[in-house]
């Protein structure tokens, strides 16, 4: 079923926000859908990058309740592809850290199971604790 | 050759294998590394947003080790070498992020004012991949060639992309292959050579990481190839350790040894098993090696 | 003569208090019976961790209130608990590696490296340089580098990281005491030898000695340090 | 940095330095001869502060009835509990445990964790924050003679020899023979002890010992095991039931004469507590914050003697109350830091007392009463160098040790030292220390035996409380081996005391009433109320105004 | 009357620069210091009366001079030249002192200081008109002669046009055959008619118009000139066939072809087709003869076949033809280059040359032309992909244009095979499907309906299954945002269009300006849309950027039509201000001859150079080249510089301090009148003069203002890159490194000397650096006599 959109202040503060943070112009996007054909996570994700960047352009906050944005492990595929020289990376880590900085983490660090812990890499923690905790 | 060496974390933890067969293969071909002291961890992952300074800083203190030491002539080099791809991804973009930004480098050699220097911006992070193809693979002197091992070079992400700081051209890398083929061995043409091995999401999200490490190797099997390379510590740990786990599971997976490679050039270059650390490798590496008869004493 | 006063400010009440006194004299001059934030007074105990701020000084600066002398116009608070939940574990159980840190303290690997623990230090423990070789598992130079750690709680109270430094240090200090210390063979097989009651017969002879007789043998014992 | 007018004296020092390195160079440790026995005993009547005539006075009620007492001490004895049976209904429990523990230093800590190892409900009360102790404040060292060339017979001599053979010889027996495992047990609890780079112990000589055997951590001994045992416990909840901010004020005895428990009284809260227990260890340390003879002390905050009021009350007996140990080095400049404890180990690294005229008058290494006898001595023979605020010291030469042992010695082996200096921007290796005796150790305390137990069944003491371990004068590192010597002791014969079954009967403070009656006999005023809990430093015009605050210091 | 030889008139502008500026006083300081003149004030000179009271004034006094004190020239030199006319006056006789915008409104607050330079610009006007003479406007006559350069759809209909119109026109195409890119389309959107049907009867006109001259497989190797004279050298490559002389030679009887053992993929068939060494591109190619292709007849690389020759009944093959180097003049250019095709191995992703079923759009016309043939050249397999925006709106390869015809192409292939092959399952995988021409959208439509499938998104991702060679695509749907992953048999890349490499040529040689997208340059979008800033060159088809065949046709037409207009004026007036040799004092160094980059100056008949009116540019930046100043500028001679310079500085008081300002005429001095009229204040020491460009000011005439009391000389000119003259600053920079030479030897400082360059809209930034340097020679005072005298030669 459709959603009826209205515009407001608050739209489009949201999307001020986002390109503040990001630093990326996101009407720029004109929705050519590379970025999602080349996402290695796409199959996983409920709204596709590309998905992303047009609700975050009608400033529907709706997108901070998606996983997509917690899947993107910045491999900047769609950094490098986008005819229109956008950053999707850095908009989806402005995602993240609205969330983070709302003292909201995406990981309970104390949850790992110990037998896994002893085991991981310190660059897995180091990486995963940047991007999942505020 | 001696230059300014930042190994990052987990060289020291469960990477040690890419360490001491990077630093013999470095001391055989010439290049000696100088650890450079009191490093800090490079924080792994480019913090994104424009207005995130504080991640910025460990990179920039680590350069200015790098200044203290070229200063006191310690190195013959002022560039950094790294050899994990998220180190060096982490530290250039950072570097290249100071350089273009004065008043935001001002701001943070400020907040670090019990540095007794100030970072001026002049040091360059390079990869010991670039290091190799600038001394010219063709010049290694390889004694044991890997004749007739099909190897496929894994790139990952972080060496090629974003293009401001790829080592080649992200859509068709070749740097590897060069390498591969020096070293006598039969390089693989594959696709899956820079897609995402699923990253930090091993801590939190296996499953996926299965997924993609498995489609990985899938691919690099279909191509023909009967070990992998690669330069990143959390790629290895994801296509190696996370692959025994799903061979665990499922009998009929045929693994694939993953190597750093730094020891594949390390045997290639005639050195000792015991350099490599081949032993830390989680899916044994020994058989392809003994099929080709290739490592000294491979039992 | 009349001793000349100073202007403080005690949790932001302004109270006159005699010069050259330390945090802590100035409270109780100014009447507070102190029952937090105030231990050995003499530097050791971490329990009197005080941030202040200088007159024109926009510095926030951490110190002990037994050691700290009161400039004009200072203003201090005390921070008698930093609330942090150390974690519970059999010290026999664990492994001298980082893996121990990854379960017990997985915010460790949050540091981002600002140094700003260091600077809230009053002990000049390099601090961010214990967490850094705690995160590459060099346990040895952590122990060494956290020494002298009074577990006062400044450095966990500015970390922009959330990490609680001194749980790390003790930690890293024991493990490193436990396992990875050279062990002294004296020590053992000393307390062998006195399990084994070589030195009874000893103790029993001097057991039995009067006073007098002790006294003898004691301004007789060879007296052998370097 | 030192007034003008002290700079003279200290360029003295300073001429006089190179001819006594000379000697120090040639003779080692030897430099000044050692006090024959004739010596000691008449330097400690002229100048030893506990041979004044009005040092002591006679106690006149109480099992030492009779006995003569340090003034401060015997006061604090002839006062009023703060608790008697009308104002408590003790059917009203608060808290029930096997082994109540009172007072948290390395002892109570030690004690504790054994009583708890042993399967022990245990509860553990401290007047202040864990672990905030005299323990955490020593500095030099622990003594255990593990060395090949020394034994515990050896030690045994050293410490009935230092405290003039009044010891009693079955707790030197045990402290001699537990000494080693002691230290094993803190390795293995994860202390990091100083170590050579074979991994064989560094040990260092002490006041009064015949071999090195002064085991270490930094200058940070007292600290580096305390914070161990501490967060040992820390790591033990469910066995330790751990009460901070509360002081025990009144023991809880039973119709059959045993020790059931104790008052117990939240410092901020002003809550009093039940607590019902099977046996109790005391463990509350010192009387430094007494200020004996108005001297300074190096003792924390908390060591008002409060055990030693409690379990006198209960019936037992108190041993060697009338000598007081003063540590010969305590600072006395800056004036910030008067009193405090300038480490024994500094004198073995070689510093030399020196007086104005920078010459050594004694053998630094004398035990500590003669030592600080000396130092007095120089001070009252106008020797000393006097300070702005009208007190007296000697110059300890530290710059001598970075000439004997090598230049950084100090910044490595004493740092703690040069922090707390450089606050007051002195540094030690380049100026001397300006030091005079402070008020440092209670030699006695309540009688125990080699099983910890005192006269009355179910209670313990260990640690500094505890008396007749060192007779009358304590050397250097035994009080860091007592207390875990006897803490040990103390928990695990508690717990199984408790194992071996306790029964408790119908408790009371009756002994606390009747006691008081006594003292009122005695005419002694009703302000006088013991345990004191806190010192008292408010400023006396303050303290005028502050009609409604009740004062723990009570007694004045 | 008596008779008078300069008329001076002071405008007063309606108080504008009166109510500042005592007109009384400047008149009896005037008046005091010269006799043979007539001084007037006016209230407004710009009006009807005024020019009247200049023309009654020259009937009376028979004035030869005139001299007019009022607002920038800019604003009113063609009406008082216009006045000169009337009068009977040569227009050059006649000098601008600009009071208004240079004096009374930047000096609004300082009336008395305003008046005293009043003064001097009133002086140096008059010293610079007394040396003024007669200058005449030549005419230029303007011929037929037309240079059209590239043989595509868009050149050929120009040259049709043009031909038809009576012009001579030179067609010069680089490859053998005409027709270019639309030669090689199968059929042509939306109509689907056949491209080679509308171009081939266009090519076979072109070769029989009589007033056309068609040159192929020839490319142009340098133009010269400018403003409707250009002198272009054009190569012809040699075919090696004898019938380039006389028609006859070769029969086309294509033996030589079939014995020819060298096999090429044809260019022209986009490689799908091959072809020998010697060949006929294309079927219908004009002019329909062979061509030897010397890289790979093994003749030419080792020598070892000449079977062609030994078979060819006429003896028509001549390996020993030479290329040939043909000067052509003509009076206009109209650049045709076309485009090149983007190449798609630039973007490594598509995997093209490296898979083996991914081709471009152009491989796809020849396979849909030859697609109905009984065995076609090669298979394609069920299902195919076309891929749009391959190379263009992607700014990852720095193209941020859209191609514009790629949609349109793509559909007209997709439906043509759709026609051919109604089994094939087509896809298109658009970003934006732009059918925005007349018929498009229907053609669109038509195509959907045929079942060609249309999805929206852009492909991301391509690899090639090793074994059966389909290439999978992984792409989004941003429609439905499903993941689309499948195997195509065969992938098109609809590749965008490029600026054409080859035209880098005529774009350096014609100094024509490229817009951002690196298409030429048109004069205007809007109302100029085919002409270029350069005179006389204009634009047609996809050079100026890209277009499909309909508005290139038109564009091409409207060239034609440009050039006719501009031709048609017969005559144009050439502007006098150029550069001329005083033949007296020349004496043939020839020193000045590679001073002109347009090659203006050549050695005449008696060895004295001589300046060629139709190239030079009047930049003056030869001047400083002749050691004895013969090579001079008209209406700006160094005779007229000096005596300005000297007049400026003639009443300077010791205290006071004079900043002697070069503005160039098209930059600088626009931009200081703008500061005027914006009434922005800045130091009244400045005294400025124009020139076309301060590359005419020569050392000499530096230390020359130096000797005379200048303080600071500012020479002010516009960035090369919006210059008309773009090696002049290289020549003002040299000049100055001559001149500070000079003074570091005099120790006189060398920041007094500056040189900087303007932008339009720098008004700050010439104020504030006018400014510093006034405060910098308050600082420094003024130069000492003894140095005056030194630098005075």
């Amino acid at each position: 079923m459709a959603k009826k959109i209205k515009f407001t202040d608050k739209t489009t503060k949201f999307l001020e926000k986002i390109m503040d943070l990001s630093g990326e112009q996101v009407t720029l996007c004109e929705q050519c859908g590379t970025c999602s054909g080349g996402c290695p996570f796409v199959e996983e994700m409920d709204i596709n990058p590309s998905q992303i960047m047009r609700l975050v352009m009608l400033g529907q906050e709706e997108v901070m309740e998606s996983q997509t944005m917690w899947l993107c492990a910045s491999c900047y595929t769609c950094t490098i592809r986008c005819p229109r020289k956008l950053d999707l990376s850095k908009v989806s880590e402005a995602l993240r850290q609205v969330k983070l900085r709302e003292a909201v983490d995406n990981i309970d660090i104390a949850e790992i199971d110990a037998a896994e812990a002893v085991k991981l890499p310190t660059i897995a923690l180091v990486g995963n604790f940047r991007k999942f905790t505020g | 050759m001696k230059i300014p060496y930042f190994p990052g974390c987990t060289m020291k933890t469960t990477a040690k294998n890419f360490e001491m067969s990077a630093i013999a293969s470095a001391k055989k071909i010439g290049i000696e590394f100088v650890e450079i002291p009191r490093w800090n961890c490079c924080g792994v992952v480019s913090s994104l947003t424009s207005d995130d300074l504080m991640k910025h800083l460990a990179p920039v203190r680590n350069f200015l080790r790098v200044q203290e030491m070229n200063k006191a002539e310690a190195v013959s080099e002022n560039r950094l070498l790294t050899l994990c791809s998220m180190c060096y991804n982490t530290l250039s973009l950072t570097n290249n992020r100071m350089k273009e930004n004065a008043d935001e480098l001002q701001k943070i050699n400020d907040f670090m004012h019990r540095e007794d220097e100030n970072y001026a911006g002049s040091v360059d992070v390079v990869h010991f991949l670039s290091i190799l193809d600038e001394w010219g693979f063709d010049k290694l002197k390889i004694e044991n060639p890997l004749k007739n091992l099909k190897v496929a070079s894994y790139y990952g992400c972080m060496l090629l992309r974003p293009k401001e700081v790829g080592i080649d051209d992200p859509e068709a890398p070749q740097i590897m292959e060069k390498l591969v083929t020096a070293m006598g061995a039969e390089s693989v043409e594959w696709d899956a050579k820079s897609r995402c091995c699923g990253s930090y999401h091993t801590v939190k999200n296996i499953d996926l990481v299965k997924k993609l490490v498995s489609g990985i190797i899938n691919d690099a099997r279909e191509n023909g190839a009967e070990a992998i390379i690669t330069s990143c510590p959390l790629c290895a740990f994801n296509l190696d350790v996370r692959q025994k786990e799903m061979a665990v599971k499922n009998s009929d997976f045929q693994t694939m040894p993953i190597f750093y490679f730094t020891q594949l050039l390390g045997i290639a270059l005639g050195l000792e098993k015991s350099d490599l650390g081949l032993e830390f490798n989680a899916i044994n590496p020994n058989e392809i090696l003994k099929k080709y008869e290739k490592i000294k004493g491979a039992k | 003569m009349e001793k000349k006063m100073v202007t403080v400010y005690l949790s932001g009440e302004l109270f006159k208090v005699p010069e050259g006194s330390t945090i802590i004299m100035a409270l109780e001059y100014a009447g507070f019976q102190l029952k937090r934030g105030v231990g050995c007074r003499e530097g050791y105990c971490g329990a009197c961790a005080t941030v202040y701020r200088e007159k024109g000084d926009y510095k926030l600066k951490g110190g002990l209130g037994c050691q700290t002398v009161v400039t004009e116009g200072m203003a201090i608070t005390q921070i008698p608990f930093v609330p942090a939940e150390k974690p519970l574990y059999e010290l026999e159980t664990l492994t001298p590696d980082v893996g121990t840190f990854t379960n017990l303290f997985p915010s460790v690997f949050r540091c981002v490296a600002c140094n700003t623990c260091t600077k809230a230090c009053p002990q000049d423990i390099q601090v961010m340089d214990y967490i850094q070789s705690i995160i590459r598992g060099d346990l040895e130079s952590a122990a060494n580098i956290s020494f002298d750690c009074i577990r006062c709680g400044l450095c966990a109270m500015r970390c922009p990281a959330e990490i609680v430094q001194y749980d790390n240090g003790i930690l890293a200090r024991r493990l490193y005491g436990k396992y990875l210390a050279k062990k002294s063979p004296e020590l053992d097989n000393r307390v062998e030898e006195v399990k084994n009651g070589k030195y009874d017969a000893d103790i029993e002879k001097l057991n039995k000695m009067d006073r007098d007789e002790l006294s003898k043998v004691y301004y007789d014992r060879e007296i052998k340090i370097t | 940095m030192y007034p003008e007018y002290m700079m003279e004296s200290i360029k003295k020092v300073a001429e006089t330095r190179a001819k006594r390195l000379e000697i120090a160079r040639k003779y080692g440790k030897k430099v000044f001869p050692a006090m024959s026995e004739q010596e000691r005993a008449d330097i400690l009547n002229t100048y030893h502060p506990d041979y004044k005539d009005d040092a002591l006075k006679e106690v006149r009620i109480g099992p030492n009835k009779g006995d003569k007492m340090i003034n401060e001490v015997a006061d604090i004895i002839e006062a009023y509990p703060r608790n008697s049976s009308s104002t408590f209904d003790l059917s009203k429990i608060d808290y029930e445990t096997d082994v109540l523990v009172i007072g948290a230093g390395s002892a109570g800590l030690s004690a504790v964790l054994e009583a708890s190892k042993k399967g022990v409900e245990t509860m553990l009360v401290t007047k202040l924050r864990l672990g905030d102790a005299n323990s955490m404040m020593a500095q030099g060292g622990i003594q255990a003679a593990d060395q090949t060339d020394d034994n515990p017979y050896l030690h045994y001599l050293d410490v009935v020899g230092g405290g003039h053979f009044d010891n009693k010889k079955d707790l030197v027996e045990a402290l001699v023979m537990d000494a080693p495992q002691s230290i094993k047990w803190l390795e293995e609890l994860g202390v990091m002890f100083d170590k050579n780079e074979d991994g064989s112990m560094m040990v260092k000589p002490g006041g009064g010992t015949c071999r090195n055997r002064m085991h270490s951590t930094r200058d940070y001994t007292g600290a580096g095991i305390c914070r161990v045992l501490r967060d040992e416990v820390q790591s033990h909840p469910d066995g330790i039931n751990i009460l901070e901010y509360t002081s025990a004020t009144e023991l809880i005895k039973d119709d059959k004469g045993q020790v059931a428990g104790a008052i117990l009284y939240h410092m901020e809260l002003k809550e009093y507590f039940i607590v019902k227990a099977k046996t109790v260890i005391i463990a509350t340390g010192g009387f430094g914050r007494l200020h004996i003879r108005d001297f300074e002390t190096t003792n924390h905050y908390g060591a008002t003697a409060d055990g030693l009021v409690m379990g006198y009350r209960a019936g037992a007996n108190l041993l060697y109350m009338d000598s007081v140990q003063y540590h010969p080095t305590g600072a006395v400049f800056p004036e910030q830091i008067v009193g405090f404890l300038c480490t024994e180990k500094i004198r073995a690294l070689g510093a030399q007392p020196v007086n104005k005229d920078g010459e050594l008058f004694v053998f630094p290494l004398e035990p500590r009463d003669i030592e600080a006898s000396a130092f007095i001595r120089e001070c009252e023979d106008d020797k000393g160098v006097s300070t702005p605020t009208g007190l007296k010291g000697i110059w300890l030469d530290t710059p001598l040790i970075e000439e004997l042992s090598g230049e950084g010695t100090i910044e490595s082996v004493l740092p703690a030292m040069l922090r707390q200096y450089s606050r007051f921007d002195i540094d030690i290796r380049e100026y001397p220390m300006l030091v005079f005796p402070t008020l440092h150790y209670q030699n006695g305390g309540l009688e125990i035996n080699a099983k910890s137990e005192t006269s009355i069944p179910g209670l313990y003491v260990a640690g500094e409380a505890a008396g007749g371990i060192h007779g009358r004068n304590r050397l250097m590192g035994n009080s860091q081996l007592d207390i875990i010597v006897f803490g040990r002791r103390a928990g695990k014969n508690a717990a199984e005391k408790v194992l071996n079954g306790v029964e408790l009967g119908e408790l009371s403070i009756k002994h606390a009433d009747e006691y008081a009656k006594e003292v009122e006999k005695l005419g002694i005023d009703k302000k006088r109320i013991s345990p004191i809990l806190l010192p008292d430093y408010i400023p006396n015009h303050v303290k005028a105004k502050q009609l409604t605050t009740i004062y723990q210091g009570t007694l004045y | 009357m008596e008779t008078k030889k300069t008329g001076i008139y002071l405008c007063q502008c309606g108080g504008n620069i009166s109510n500042t500026v005592d007109l009384p006083k400047v008149t009896e300081h005037l008046k005091k210091n010269n006799d043979d003149i007539l001084v007037q004030e006016y209230s407004h000179m710009c009006s009807g009366k005024g020019q009247q009271l200049i023309i009654d004034d020259v009937k009376k006094h028979g004035l030869k001079k005139i001299v007019v004190a009022s607002c920038s020239p800019h604003f009113h030199e063609k009406t008082f030249r216009g006045a000169l006319k009337k009068a009977g006056l040569n227009p050059y006789v006649l000098e601008i002192a600009n009071l208004r915008e240079h004096c009374s409104w930047i000096h609004k607050d300082i009336p008395e200081i305003a008046t005293e330079k009043a003064k001097d610009i009133v002086d140096a006007s008059h010293s610079k008109a007394e040396l003024d003479f007669a200058l005449q406007e030549k005419k230029m006559q303007l011929g037929n002669e037309i240079l059209v350069i590239g043989g595509g759809i868009a050149g050929i209909q120009t040259s049709l046009d043009l031909a038809d119109s009576g012009k001579k026109v030179t067609l010069v195409e680089k490859l053998p055959t005409l027709g270019g890119m639309m030669a090689v389309l199968t059929k042509t959107f939306p109509t689907e008619d056949c491209a080679a049907c509308i171009i081939s009867p266009k090519m076979a006109a072109v070769t029989d118009h009589p007033n056309i001259t068609l040159y192929t497989n020839a490319e142009i190797l340098d133009i010269a000139g400018h403003r409707l004279h250009f002198e272009a050298k054009v190569k012809i490559h040699p075919r090696y066939i004898k019938s380039d002389i006389d028609m006859d030679q070769c029969l086309i009887c294509n033996k030589c072809t079939e014995v020819c053992p060298v096999s090429q993929p044809n260019y022209w068939e986009q490689g799908v087709i091959d072809r020998k060494a010697i060949y006929i591109p294309a079927p219908h190619a004009i002019p329909y003869r062979y061509i030897l292709d010397t890289e790979n007849c093994s003749h030419f690389i080792d020598n070892s076949c000449s079977k062609c020759v030994d078979i060819c009944p006429q003896q028509a093959i001549d390996f020993t033809q030479e290329e040939k180097i043909v000067d052509v003049a003509v009076d206009s250019v109209v650049v045709a280059t076309g485009y090149d095709i983007f190449d798609a191995m630039r973007k490594p992703v598509f995997g093209y040359g490296k898979f083996k079923n991914v081709v471009t759009a152009l491989e796809m016309e020849r396979i849909v032309d030859h697609i109905s043939e009984a065995e076609p050249p090669r298979k394609i397999g069920k299902r195919i992909a076309f891929v749009q925006c391959v190379g263009s709106r992607d700014e990852q390869i720095g193209n941020e244009y859209c191609s514009r015809v790629c949609c349109m192409y793509s559909v007209k292939l997709a439906s043509l095979l759709k026609q051919a092959k109604p089994e094939k399952d087509i896809y298109i995988f658009y970003t934006d499907l732009r059918a925005f021409g007349k018929g498009y959208e229907e053609y669109y439509k038509r195509a959907q309906n045929m079942g060609i499938k249309f999805v929206r998104g852009k492909p991301s991702h391509f690899v090639e299954n090793k074994i059966n060679k389909k290439v999978t695509v992984t792409v989004e749907d941003t429609l439905s945002r499903n993941i689309i992953e499948s195997d195509f048999d065969l992938v098109v890349l609809a590749n965008g269009l490029e600026p054409n490499k080859a035209s880098e040529i005529v774009a350096d040689t014609l100094k024509l300006a490229k817009s951002d997208d690196g298409f030429f340059k048109e004069a205007h979008p809007k109302y100029k849309p085919v002409d270029t800033l350069v005179e006389g060159v204009f634009l047609a088809g996809v050079a100026q950027g890209p277009k499909d065949i309909p508005d290139t046709v038109t564009q091409a037409s409207a060239a034609a039509a440009r050039v006719i207009a501009t031709l048609a004026q017969k005559e144009v007036p050439i502007d006098p201000i150029l550069a001329f040799v005083h033949q007296d004092i020349c004496d043939g160094c020839q020193k000045c001859l590679n001073a002109c980059p347009p090659k203006a100056i050549s050695i005449n008949a008696d060895g004295k150079a001589e300046v060629n009116e139709a190239l030079c540019l009047g930049c003056g930046s030869c001047l400083e080249s002749c050691p004895v100043e013969a090579l001079d500028l008209h209406y700006y001679t160094n005779e007229q510089l000096y005596a300005e310079v000297s007049a400026a500085l003639k009443f300077k008081k010791d205290n006071e301090k004079r900043i002697i300002v070069f503005a160039d005429d098209n930059t600088t001095y626009r931009l200081i009148d703008a500061c005027g009229v914006r009434k922005m204040k800045y130091t009244n020491y400045a005294r400025v003069f124009r020139v076309p460009s301060v590359s005419r000011i020569t050392p000499s005439l530096i230390e020359y203002a130096f000797a005379k009391g200048a303080d600071a000389v500012f020479l002010g000119d516009s960035p090369v890159k919006a210059s008309r003259f773009e090696w002049a600053n290289a020549v003002t920079r040299k000049n100055m490194e001559v001149v500070a030479e000079k003074l570091k030897k005099l120790n006189i400082e060398t920041d007094r000397l500056i040189f900087s360059q303007f932008e339009a809209k720098d008004l700050m930034k010439f104020i504030s650096e006018i400014n510093k340097l006034a405060e910098l020679i308050d600082k420094l005072g003024s130069l000492s006599d003894e140095q005056k005298a030194k630098l005075e030669r």
